[in-house]
């Protein structure tokens, strides 16, 4: 394939960084909106082509009828030996030419949004500035060629991810969330960090696709070695999963994520709801074969992501703020992208039924990435219209922003699983998946979507109908710039579900069929509407059922409420126990023992002068006196020495 | 009885014992000074007996004293001259008020 | 003599020296610094394509441009000049680092005495890093160090005799050592009878010095100049001597002078004696992991800006002699790039918080707040440093961090490939301190009302600070280019110390 | 054997020497310890002309009791009251001084003792004339003293210009 359009795709938001970053502030709003838009154009059509040749282009099939993976261009960018080499390229195969897709969307989408939802802020030129070098990021993370590039661009994101949590940087709140986000998401890259370590050391590589190609090889490139009981190709997996696991929130490191909706409404719908955020899915994804050789990894995942699953779940049923509920709700389904990932590998190499739930893995976090973003938009327009971020200040918004209401309708009914939208054709693949490799695991995810179907409507009737507070201002439907995202998402969210997902995205590039398995699908839709209909028996219209739940049940709302004092937790460990525990200490010990040590020589040298300084007291009979003892112990000595 | 050496060189010594007495304890300067011109004497007195009684046809111990007397004049006398100048501005010739210049 | 190209990087300060000695105001004394710093960065440049010619035309020898003059003949010293990649760099680094710092120091009161002192400690500092004869090599080292104590002692802010003094005196210390070290080298240059030799070249050629001897002088000279690279027990002159120091002071004495321990080390320690520098490095390897990890911890609780980036510099400077102690090419590739990365990258926080400090008159993070709505064009540049600082990728901090990491990490020993784990804690800690200060000091609500009347930058400020910036995502874009002029010094061939391991 | 009235001599010589050595330190009248210095100048010179000195002996006269001891009568008149007694010492301070200098005489008396005991009886010398003494003293030859003797010069001008220089009202 030519390289002009790959590099375009990655050096044009890059241009746009640059030139609204440095010239931005010279320029107005409408201008550098307008950049920011053209920019992410072009390359949205760039993506589409590549992508869509890529997929229907019969040249990339090659000659055992798989759709060949293609290095497009491959820089070297920094040679650490002959072998561990960082090249800059790109790299197409179907899930870095769907997460092209994915991203160019959303982010246009968002671009366009912002047009509207940013109006008149101060750093409108900034924010789009930002807006370009996080899709120039992402772009190059998911056409990574080598794990190191990989780990550039995700620092890269993870960086402009920081400076978009905190736009508002006058707040305090977002100051810290975005600090949060970027010291929790920093520590997982370490972790990230020493696994790449540790498995380049062993395999002398950083290339992707010598190591999926062959995984049997870098198991073999071990040679058996271990540490601390497990083998090494363990540690390097569970600690490159935890780099996924800080970027994608899962427990424990998914405290970053609800705080970093502190950023802009459309940033937490591009960054955290679609793109970034799957990052995670994309890298284990990404490693697949390489996960598949060892069971005690994929097992590790699976167990990660169904926790996480199911404690999302609970905390996004008790939260008031509606993007801390998506929040939570966007981490309890990247938790079911991890499962779905996690069940498609039986260990020692097997997939498990011919690796659906890679499959239905990808798709989901496609589908998922529309939806989510949908409901994001949405909830940034109801922010817009009534200025609060807790569903108490809303109610009754049906009648007022009609096209919000439908479209957010949408979302919700493809996040709750209901046919014919795009969630449910997802999610009942991942739940096959999960039946299929343990049933205790596909019920236990079974209940994760039966709770998701809840707390999505729960919202979703607290928000528009329930009853309705006093308005200062009339709420009404925001303007076109906005209104389209929502309708072209919407619409995306009713049609992605028909994709023929499995022809295009498998483990092994293997095209396949779908089949939708009709005692899970059934199940789940049943579960799903039990959920909804329990919502909507409890929050169509004002009445006392949730508080007297809630008072039936104090204590488990109190935790669900509080997200089970993790966040707590983890200020323990940091200001107590790291900060005033370790740092503090150690400054005292620095100034006190290890200066006071050096200042010590210099007191010592002092204290010795200041003490024999009297002896040269200027009384010259001292003198005298020292001089004839002197002289006598002179004496005295040479007596002795000669007699 | 026979003047040897040792006739001469014992009131020496006790004389320069005298003056190390008297350097040591006295506290004006000027009799510090003739304490030092004690001193001065006895050694003076030594080189004398040495050449006289040791090298009878040398003459290094004779001149050597003549010239430490010569030196002694010259040091006595500007020694005089700054007791007295420091007598002007300390309005004492007590050594122990002399420690401005210490360190 | 004078045919010889390097002896300018020494020539020009002393012309510079004239010609501050001449001027008459601060007008004159300005054109002197800006045109000479400006004849350096050109002369440094022009030393580079020099070199890379001589290298692409595939010249061999370990150094070039070499040539020596005798000095004082009864000693055999010479004035012996050559340069490798590395010395480049640092050339380069130092050029850069002195014309920011020109600019930095504007506006400095008693310019023409500031210069003059600033001037000869370049001068010692060029005169460092093109010298191959250690006897030279040493009395450029002193003359580097002593205007420091001027520098700070008159210019200083604050505490500045009491740390004025440390900084000198623990050098000095550290000297003594180092002096004790290169006379024993010089005693046992040639043990096999014939001339002894101050040269390294020579030194390393013979492989001279005997085993015995190598495990005494070694630790001597690793400690002398470690000293200066703030190794763990001996760096605590660096927090009080950079809060003292004045602003353009700091950006060289943290940007240059702290690399003159680490290239001192890796040049005269471990290139002159493999043998020790193996069996010795165990010991160094736990001080220098300690002051990589510690220092990050120090850094989180200061709130005095130059005391965070004073032990953020004892961490990062840690990290290059820990690289330079793996003795292996990749590492050691690393640890170069670390000292340029560093140099560029402190010497723009320092001038940075320089400024700050000459607008606020407060370097206490807990006095500011909301800088970056007063003075947004510094705010900005502070951001990118901390960026750089805690390693974003397409800026220095990066790459050189990661090459010290994946070179340690091939260490065949597990001892090392574990330390250096722990060694990357320190990127999380160093992203603790750099938000803190960022979050605390350039974001929330303006702290002061007094501050909304602050200025921006101005314009000889804001050239000091894009030419650090520049600099410093030049290496983070294309460090191949570094490594490449790097790496030629770590042949096995040149470098015994490779063959060892 | 020497005669009786060189014994005589020799023991009053050497009494006054002793006696008047110690009254000099230890008189508290100032001008008292002026006299007694001169008392054992002299004493001092006579034991020069005892030893054959005849000319260190003059010289010590005139210089010493001449010259120094009346520099310290002036000196002593210019700075303190006649009648004045200077302060009573403390008897620390005596009886320290009075051990510092009794060790001392224990060990040196103890080295001239056990060394210098059996040192021949005076033996014989050629008499000094003047010329003799003259021609040391201006002579560049072996024995001959001339550049000490313009040293000693130099000194006494430097020290007339010093004693001007010190000694003059600012």
């Amino acid at each position: 394939m030519e390289s002009t359009l790959p590099i375009l795709i990655l050096a044009i938001p890059l241009t746009m960084f640059l030139l609204l970053g440095i010239a931005g502030c010279k320029m107005s709003h409408k201008l550098a909106g307008f950049l920011g838009i053209a920019g992410m154009g072009t390359t949205l059509v760039l993506s589409y082509i590549t992508a869509l040749t890529y997929f229907f282009g019969p040249e990339f099939i090659g000659a055992d009828g798989l759709r060949e993976q293609v290095t497009v261009f491959n820089w070297e960018w920094l040679a650490f030996t002959e072998n561990l080499v960082i090249s800059l390229g790109f790299f197409l195969d179907p899930i870095s030419a769907m997460m092209l897709i994915v991203i160019t969307t959303i982010s246009f989408m968002v671009h366009l949004y912002s047009l509207g939802y940013m109006e008149g802020e101060r750093g409108f030129q900034r924010y789009y500035a930002f807006l370009s070098l996080f899709s120039f990021s992402m772009l190059g993370l998911v056409v990574a060629t080598n794990i190191f590039q990989m780990y550039i661009f995700w620092e890269l994101v993870g960086a402009s991810s920081y400076l978009l949590i905190g736009f508002y940087y006058r707040l305090h709140s977002a100051v810290s969330a975005s600090k949060k986000a970027f010291i929790v998401t920093r520590f997982a890259d370490l972790g990230f960090l020493i696994g790449i370590l540790v498995l380049s050391y062993y395999t002398q590589t950083f290339d992707f696709v010598k190591m999926t190609s062959d995984p049997s090889w870098v198991l073999a490139s071990t040679g058996g070695a271990t540490f601390m009981g497990a083998s090494v190709l363990t540690w390097a997996l569970v600690l490159i999963f935890t780099g996924g696991m800080g970027k994608s929130a899962m427990m424990p490191l998914h405290i970053w994520l609800p705080d970093a909706m502190e950023g802009p409404t459309p940033v937490s719908a591009l960054i955290h709801a679609a793109t970034m955020v799957v990052a995670g899915v994309f890298l284990v994804a990404r490693m697949f074969p390489v996960y598949m050789m060892e069971g005690s990894a994929t097992m590790i995942i699976v167990v990660v992501g169904a926790v996480t699953a199911f404690y999302a779940a609970m905390v996004a049923c008790a939260q008031i703020d509606i993007k801390r509920i998506l929040a939570f709700s966007t981490i309890s389904q990247i938790a079911f992208m991890m499962v779905s990932l996690g069940v498609a590998s039986e260990g020692h190499g097997e997939v498990a039924h011919h690796g659906l739930g890679y499959m239905a893995s990808m798709f989901h976090l496609f589908t998922h990435a529309m939806f989510k973003a949908l409901l994001f938009l949405g909830a940034g327009a109801l922010i817009h219209a009534v200025h609060s971020n807790n569903y108490t200040a809303m109610g009754g918004l049906r009648k007022y922003m009609p096209i919000t209401h439908w479209t957010f309708l949408i979302g919700c009914l493809a996040i709750a699983g209901i046919p014919p939208f795009s969630g449910f054709f997802s999610k009942d693949e991942i739940l096959a998946a999960c039946y299929a490799w343990s049933p205790f695991i596909g019920v236990w995810m079974s209940m994760v979507a039966a709770l998701t179907a809840f707390y999505m409507f729960r919202m979703y009737y607290l928000v528009f109908w329930w009853n309705e507070p006093h308005y200062h201002h009339t709420p009404h439907d925001a303007p076109l710039s906005m209104n389209i995202p929502l309708l072209f998402l919407a619409a995306v969210s009713c049609v992605a579900g028909f994709i023929p997902f499995g022809h295009f995205v498998t483990w092994n590039r293997m095209p396949y069929d779908i089949h939708i398995e009709l005692p899970v699908a059934i199940s789940s839709v049943v579960v799903a509407l039990v959920a909804i209909a329990l919502a909507r028996h409890m929050y169509i219209k004002e009445n006392p059922l949730p508080a007297k739940m809630k008072a039936a049940l104090p204590r488990l709302w109190d935790w669900c409420h509080h997200r089970f004092y993790w966040d707590e937790l983890y200020m323990f460990i940091t200001h107590r126990i790291i900060f005033n525990g370790i740092c503090r200490p150690l400054a005292w010990f620095d100034r006190h023992i290890i200066d006071g040590t050096m200042d010590s020589f210099a007191t010592v040298t002092n204290k010795a002068s200041e003490a024999i300084r009297p002896l040269q007291s200027g009384q010259v009979q001292m003198y005298v006196w020292y001089y004839l003892i002197g002289a006598l112990l002179l004496a005295g000595v040479t007596a002795v020495c000669v007699l | 009885m026979e003047f040897t050496a040792i006739y001469y060189l014992i009131p020496a010594l006790i004389m320069f014992c005298c003056g190390v007495y008297g350097f040591i304890t006295r506290k004006n300067m000027i009799a510090m000074l003739i304490s030092l011109e004690l001193m001065l004497n006895a050694v003076d007195i030594n080189f004398v007996v040495f050449n006289r009684f040791l090298f009878p046809e040398a003459m290094e111990g004779m001149f050597f004293t003549l010239f430490a007397i010569a030196i002694a004049a010259a040091e006595t006398a500007l020694a005089i001259a700054i007791i007295i100048n420091i007598f002007r501005s300390n309005k004492s010739v007590d050594v122990r008020t002399l420690n401005e210049m210490k360190f | 003599m004078f045919s010889n190209i390097l002896i300018y990087f020494v020539v020009i300060p002393l012309v510079m020296l004239g010609g501050l000695a001449l001027c008459q105001n601060i007008r004159q004394i300005r054109a002197v610094a800006v045109t000479g710093s400006l004849a350096l960065i050109g002369l440094s440049a022009w030393v580079l394509a020099e070199y890379l010619e001589l290298r692409g035309a595939g010249n061999e020898d370990p150094m070039l441009f070499v040539d020596s003059w005798t000095w004082f003949a009864p000693l055999n010293i010479h004035l012996a000049v050559g340069v490798d990649g590395i010395s480049v760099a640092m050339l380069i680094l130092s050029s850069i680092i002195v014309f920011a710092g020109s600019f930095a120091s504007w506006e400095i009161k008693q310019a023409k005495e500031f210069f003059l002192w600033l001037i000869l400690l370049s001068t010692g500092v060029f005169g460092f890093f093109i010298s191959i004869d250690l006897f030279t090599m040493f009395m450029f080292y002193e003359v580097a160090l002593i205007p420091m104590y001027l520098l700070i002692g008159v210019w200083g802010s604050g505490n500045k005799n009491y740390s004025a003094m440390k900084l000198t005196l623990m050098l000095m210390g550290g000297s003594a050592f180092l002096m004790l070290g290169l006379i024993g080298i010089y005693y046992h240059s040639a043990p096999e009878g014939g001339q002894l030799t101050w040269n390294i070249l020579e030194i390393a050629n013979n492989d001279a010095i005997d085993h015995s001897w190598q495990t005494f002088l070694f630790p001597m000279t690793f400690v002398g100049f470690g000293v200066l690279g703030a190794m763990f027990p001996f760096h605590t002159w660096s927090p009080d001597g950079h809060a003292s120091a004045p602003t353009a002071v700091s950006m060289l004495h943290a940007g240059v002078l702290m690399k003159l321990g680490g290239y001192g080390c890796f040049r005269v320690a471990i290139y002159l004696m493999p043998q020790a520098a193996h069996e010795l490095s165990w010991i160094f390897l736990i001080l220098t992991g300690i002051s990589v990890v510690y220092g990050a911890f120090c850094a989180c609780v200061k709130t005095d800006l130059k005391y965070i980036n004073a032990y953020s510099s004892v961490s990062h400077c840690g990290l290059v002699l820990f690289a330079i102690l793996m003795l292996n090419e990749t590492a050691m590739t690393g640890a170069i790039m670390q000292m340029l990365s560093h140099g560029l990258m402190t010497a723009l926080f320092f001038a940075l918080i320089g400024m700050i400090y000459g607008r606020t008159h407060t370097r206490e993070i807990t006095q500011m707040g909301g800088m970056m709505q007063i003075m947004p064009y510094l705010s900005v540049c502070y951001v990118i440093a901390g960026m750089a600082s805690l390693g974003l990728p397409g800026l220095s901090g990066f790459v050189s961090e990661m090459t010290i990491f994946v070179g340690s990490f091939q260490h065949a020993d597990m001892f090392h490939r574990v330390f250096t784990i722990a060694a990357c804690c320190s990127i999380v800690i160093t992203a603790v301190y750099i938000l803190r200060v960022v979050g605390k000091l350039l974001f929330g609500p303006v702290y002061d009302e007094h501050h909304l009347s602050l200025t921006d930058a101005t314009w000889w400020e804001r050239l000091s600070t894009v030419t650090l910036i520049v600099s410093v995502a030049a290496i983070g874009c294309f460090p191949n280019f570094f490594n490449h002029l790097i790496n030629f010094t770590f042949k096995p061939a040149i470098f015994a110390v490779l063959g060892l391991n | 054997m020497e005669s009786v009235g060189s014994i005589i001599l020799y023991c009053v010589v050497a009494l006054s020497m002793i006696v008047f050595s110690v009254l000099a330190v230890t008189t508290r009248k100032i001008l008292r310890a002026a006299t007694y210095l001169l008392f054992t100048l002299f004493a001092a010179a006579v034991m020069y002309f005892m030893l054959d000195y005849e000319f260190l002996g003059a010289v010590q006269i005139a210089v010493y009791a001449g010259g120094i001891v009346v520099l310290f009568v002036f000196s002593i008149l210019l700075t303190s009251r006649p009648g004045d007694n200077s302060e009573r010492l403390t008897s620390k301070s005596k009886v320290l001084g009075f051990l510092g200098a009794l060790s001392m005489l224990g060990v040196s008396g103890w080295a001239l003792l056990s060394r210098c005991a059996n040192f021949s009886s005076l033996p014989a010398m050629k008499y000094l004339t003047m010329s003799d003494l003259g021609t040391a003293l201006m002579g560049t030859g072996e024995n001959q003293y001339l550049l000490p003797f313009e040293a000693v010069s130099v000194l006494l001008l430097a020290c007339i210009i010093g004693g001007v220089v010190i000694a003059r009202k600012r």
